[in-house]
């Protein structure tokens, strides 16, 4: 065979090959988007640190963490935010508590018990409720969960924890379900047809074989489904009431972080008074805890479950 | 056309929307209940063309107003009385007087339980309902009743939404709380509205006691404000003429008191030489 | 002891195993060879009804052990796979201690004897105890690959059954493993049935005392090992356990 | 039919083995996850079910009983409810031609152009993945201050939009890093060594490759957000409109807001009304993930 000579001058230096003009405009359209979405990320977290700020030169921060009174628009305004957080951590406890059981038990089913029609119709049943917008699950906390919470316990108030820890409980549980079977099925299937093959019944494959295996992805699940209902807003807004004080039971109101924000929205807020700088420190508060827990429930998912690295 | 503003004017004013789509099909008004204080702010930014208001302006607003070259006319359109409701089941008490309001809603009261309201009453809690510190009803019952403007103790559950306060009231054995008539009396079934005494026997608030005065202190006035450059606009002018001319009707049927057909004339006239007023200032 | 009569099985549309009829000998070694996809895992599976774990599979025909059907409507599946264990191609140790591994299956049978004993019983059986009597608690992921087939025996062993089915045991290990493996295999004849299905044709020759040879899922011969690869029945396995094979 | 094992095996079974067997145990053994795992996923359909049956049950009663003059404009039906529809549909529309865009062109330049990744462009990505778990309502309160106040937006269709697709932005940039993280680099290295350019490899390969998951999560991305109630709340949503918004300059009305105005009225009528305006949330919402879904469809069938 002949050999070929290069008869074509060489670009291996500059820009002037063809299609390079495309590509330095697409470089920099697509760097503008990175920059816009950088922008507004940082514009939330500017508007929040700014009215944080501002709300923490009028109220020590001292005060805020540890006081135990929230009214931040009295004549002598109290700052403690702890009603709102013991509110917040109650009913996001509370749900957890309804999802994580009905949410992993239904992944259970979903992977490794449900025949093909019935996984599909359960499966389908999940997603709808996953794909319900929150405000709507507020609406049956309001008009159906607390007229059936008041035929048990005649005593409950119009607005309580226990009929808005119910519901979110119910939002969060599709969430639970979805990533728990996400972490059940990256189990490799070598362990639940060993374990199987031992002689084990299939819930004892499932509890002691597979669910370890997936320990990690199903806390992920169970994390990232109570950030969710930490930052959950309509259902506690619409069901929980306003009242922030510490009540002990569940048949009472309470407020939560963002039923404060969200319910002191509803009239208006100036960017200069002194509502806005409460609700400022409120919502960063909730960007800070929120951030944090996606950050965590994420970093346990991005880990492969042990084992899979076995070939 | 924006209108916002008092919630305790809300029902009005939907049904004078209403009421005005119906007859102009389907005029362009879009309403918000910001609260009176929210609905005065918006006014003088620009961002509302009508204010609903359960308060009159402050010295504070209508400085801000000034300031911003915001000029407007206030028009009265109806009467409303702020009613204290209880709990529907709650028949111990009918009647609270000004002096035991004061002493359960002011700053710092400790009085957390009926018993401690009134003696020989039981020793349940009161679960207080209230509307927002943002609220036209807010201000005016604690000038009233406190005897200053904004003075209210603050472990209350407050809303923006009378509604919302209805709906504690109603669902919440014990409960109490304040409201405008309009949204009592929407609610009526659920709720027991209790009779006050002013200094001159129990009166119980109706549209009867708010007209001839006997229910007098906690009865005020009900405004629209309206943003003199947003009269240029024809429609707007037309809506707030129709608002002033429609409320004799609607306000009775909605839970308020009419005025005076007097007063109506002279909100017709306010409304007919601010509108001048714009049209001058256009031209 | 265990045998198949005109046993089939289909996932979906496909027929993987058809009307297979034999018989496995007790104590003795069956090896079952033939070409990738021939029905040899899905045969082996069959015995200890674990096909059926796999979504769109039917079997019919039967198979039974002790002359009970292993598919009648009153069997537990569970018991049949304790009365019958298996071991896959890959090693499938779980991700637990290697005393967790063992401990799975007796626990899952309600074992209430001494689980240590027990595992060094069948750790010993597996040749395994000398490497990992020092640390039960090591992680059975940190054993060698051999070293973790070794172990999936054992914990096979453990749940007490009366026969192994074992799938190319040896496909994934190097030579020395496979040694090992094998010389294991042929001391477990002693107190086990043994069905070992194997790519490997000498492997089936040393190991085994019948051989049955699945082609397309069909059983083409099952004669006894000797006879099936020195004067075979039958023209198709004389091709292949020669080689010429098409 | 058959003879008996022994008899044709070549290999008699010993009888010692044969009396040693254990019998067989017959019957099912318990298996408590069974029963629990079932109960939980039937717990789940009944959600579902009793969800739909709540919406259903109020507006039904609604239309059977008789309206007894409630002081309030209103009533349920597509008067009350057609601006709040149009707005939703307008802000869905805005959040689409705003997140989609912009968040693909993130991921595409975090994913591509920012080859090999340094340390820095891993942070931001990171940090950006996160905001996805941040409340809507924290994006309504960033949105007040920034669009209402600071740019003079006012409470507009344009406001809602743009907070809406502030919320939908880190969603769509984390999915669409996905999906073209997923496209495998022998596609990407074949291209590079014919010569191509990046922008060439990105537009010929990556994108066709990778449309139909970013388009798949885009669309979740989107109907997401139109469900939102807790952001245009705090921008300051109408709670009545007589008109239905014709452009991004109108009053901001949605149907996740006036579910929740009409939801707190303690009155059955508005309690009808909410349920009226939730089903009707629903089926926009159910509608867009079918128009996703085809969508998808067709982009899997069109590009290889």
């Amino acid at each position: 065979m002949v050999a070929r000579t290069v008869t074509r001058p060489l670009f291996l230096e500059g820009t002037g090959g063809p299609g390079a003009r495309a590509d330095r405009v697409a470089r920099r359209v697509f760097l503008a988007c990175a920059a816009l979405t950088g922008g507004t990320a940082a514009v939330v977290l500017g508007v929040l640190a700014v009215g944080a700020a501002q709300f923490f030169a009028e109220a020590p921060a001292g005060g805020f963490f540890a006081g135990t009174t929230w009214a931040p628009f009295a004549e002598e305004p109290r700052f403690g935010v702890w009603p709102l957080v013991a509110a917040t951590s109650r009913i996001t406890i509370g749900a957890i508590l309804v999802a994580a059981p009905l949410g992993l038990l239904s992944a259970v089913y979903l992977q490794h018990y449900a025949g093909r029609r019935t996984g599909a119709v359960v499966a389908a049943a999940v997603a709808a409720l996953a794909s319900v917008p929150t405000v709507v699950f507020g609406y049956v906390a309001l008009n159906a969960a607390t007229p059936l919470l008041r035929l048990v316990w005649p005593g409950a108030e119009a607005f309580n924890g226990a009929s808005a820890t119910l519901v979110v409980g119910l939002m969060i549980a599709p969430t639970v379900a979805f990533l728990g079977r996400e972490a059940l099925a990256a189990v490799p299937p070598a362990y639940f047809h060993a374990g199987m093959a031992l002689g084990a019944s299939r819930g004892r494959v499932v509890a002691l074989v597979v669910a370890p295996a997936a320990a990690r992805g199903i806390a992920a699940a169970v994390l990232l489904a109570m950030a969710r209902a930490v930052g959950e807003t309509m259902i506690v807004t619409m069901a929980a009431g306003s009242h922030a004080g510490l009540a002990w039971s569940p048949l009472e109101g309470v407020r939560t972080l963002t039923a404060f924000v969200a319910q002191t929205s509803l009239g208006d807020i100036a960017p200069d008074g002194p509502d806005f700088r409460a609700v400022a420190a409120v919502a960063a508060l909730l960007f800070v805890v929120t951030y944090a827990m996606h950050a965590a429930g994420r970093a346990l998912l991005a880990r492969r479950p042990a084992g899979s690295a076995h070939p | 056309m924006v209108v916002d503003g008092s919630n305790s004017v809300l029902p009005l004013s939907e049904a004078v929307a209403a009421a005005f789509a119906e007859r102009h099909g389907g005029g362009r008004v879009a309403l918000r209940s910001s609260g009176t204080g929210g609905g005065f702010r918006r006014l003088c930014d620009g961002e509302t063309d009508i204010a609903t208001a359960s308060r009159p302006m402050s010295a504070r607003e209508r400085a801000r107003c000034r300031e911003r070259g915001v000029r407007h006319v206030a028009l009265p359109v109806a009467r409303d009385g702020v009613t204290v409701v209880a709990h529907s089941r709650n028949a111990l008490v009918a009647c609270l007087g000004l002096g035991e309001l004061r002493r359960l809603w002011a700053p710092g009261s400790e009085v957390s339980t009926w018993r401690a309201l009134r003696p020989g009453l039981p020793a349940q809690a009161v679960r207080l309902y209230a509307p927002g510190s943002d609220s036209g009803t807010f201000d005016f019952f604690t000038r009233v009743v406190v005897g200053r403007a904004k003075a209210s103790r603050a472990d209350y559950d407050p809303s923006a939404d009378h509604e919302t306060i209805a709906r504690g009231v109603a669902g919440t054995p014990w409960a109490m709380g304040y409201m405008g008539y309009a949204h009592y009396a929407a609610n009526r079934h659920a709720l027991r509205a209790l009779q006050v005494d002013t200094g001159a026997g129990c009166v119980a608030p109706s549209p009867k006691s708010f007209a001839d005065g006997s229910y007098s202190p906690l009865v005020r006035e009900l405004h629209l404000y309206v943003a003199e450059d947003a009269l240029r606009r024809p429609a707007v002018g037309r809506f707030a003429g129709f608002f002033v001319d429609a409320s004799p009707r609607l306000a009775p049927e909605a839970g308020y008191a009419a005025l005076s057909a007097a007063q109506y004339v002279r909100s017709r006239a306010l409304l007919a030489e601010a509108t001048r007023a714009a049209e001058r200032g256009s031209s | 002891m265990l045998s198949a009569d005109r046993l089939s099985v289909r996932f979906g549309s496909k027929t993987a195993l058809a009307d297979v009829s034999l018989d496995v000998p007790a104590q003795k070694i069956v090896s079952v060879i033939g070409r990738s996809a021939c029905g040899k895992t899905t045969l082996l599976r069959a015995f200890n009804r674990t096909n059926e774990m796999i979504a769109g599979a039917r079997t019919t025909g039967t198979a039974r052990f002790h002359g009970t059907d292993l598919y009648g409507r009153t069997v537990d599946p569970v018991e049949v796979r304790r009365r019958i264990g298996m071991i896959f191609q890959r090693a499938t140790p779980f991700p637990k201690s290697v005393f967790d591994n063992i401990a799975f299956g007796p626990r899952a049978g309600g074992f209430a004897g001494d689980l240590h004993e027990l595992a060094e019983e069948v750790l010993t059986s597996a040749g395994l105890w000398a490497d990992v009597a020092g640390d039960l608690d090591a992680p059975a992921l940190a054993l060698s690959a051999g070293q973790q087939q070794q172990l999936c025996i054992a914990r096979t062993l453990a749940v007490r059954p009366d026969v192994l089915l074992m799938d190319e045991p040896t496909a994934s290990l190097d030579p020395a493993a496979t040694a090992r493996i094998e010389s294991l295999v042929h001391s477990l004849k002693a107190t086990y049935t043994v069905v070992i299905a194997t790519h490997d044709l000498s492997q089936a020759a040393r190991l085994s005392d019948m051989t049955a040879f699945l082609d397309a899922g069909e059983l083409v011969e099952y004669s006894p090992t000797a006879t099936l690869f020195t004067n075979p029945r039958t023209r198709q396995a004389e091709e292949y356990v020669t080689g010429r094979t098409s | 039919m058959t003879p008996p094992v022994a008899e044709r095996s070549a290999y008699p079974v010993s009888p010692t083995i044969q009396a040693a067997a254990k019998p067989m145990l017959p019957g099912r053994r318990r298996d408590f996850l069974a029963g629990a795992s079932r109960l939980a996923a039937a717990t789940m359909l009944a959600a579902a079910a009793g969800l739909a049956g709540v919406l259903a049950r109020a507006v039904w009663q609604a239309n059977g009983g008789s309206a007894d003059g409630t002081p309030y404009a209103g009533g349920a039906g597509w008067e009350t409810i057609g601006p709040a529809v149009a707005g939703t549909l307008w802000l869905a529309l805005a959040t689409a031609a705003l997140a989609l865009p912009i968040g693909l062109g993130t991921a595409l330049y975090l994913e591509e152009y920012a080859r090999p990744k340094r340390r820095a462009v891993r942070a931001f990505q990171a940090a950006v993945a996160h905001l996805a778990g941040v409340p809507s309502v924290v994006y309504g309160v960033a949105g007040l201050v920034v669009l209402v106040h600071g740019l003079s937006a006012g409470r507009s269709i344009f406001a809602g939009g743009l907070a809406l697709a502030a919320l939908a932005l880190p969603t769509v940039v984390a999915t669409s890093a996905e999906a073209i993280r997923a496209v495998p680099d022998d596609l990407r290295t074949a291209a590079y060594g014919l010569g191509a350019t990046r922008w060439q490899v990105v537009r010929h390969q990556v994108l066709p490759a990778a449309a139909a998951p970013i388009a798949a999560g885009a669309c979740a991305a989107i109907t997401r957000t139109a469900g939102e109630a807790a952001p245009l709340l705090v921008l300051g949503a109408t709670s009545f409109a007589t008109f239905a918004p014709a452009g991004p300059g109108d009053p901001l009305v949605s149907l996740p807001t006036q579910v929740f105005a009409w939801a707190v009225r303690p009155q059955a009528e508005f309690a009808a009304q909410a349920a009226g305006a939730a089903i009707a949330l629903l089926a926009i919402l159910l509608g867009l993930n079918v128009a996703g879904l085809f969508l998808r469809r067709r982009l899997r069938k069109v590009l290889p």
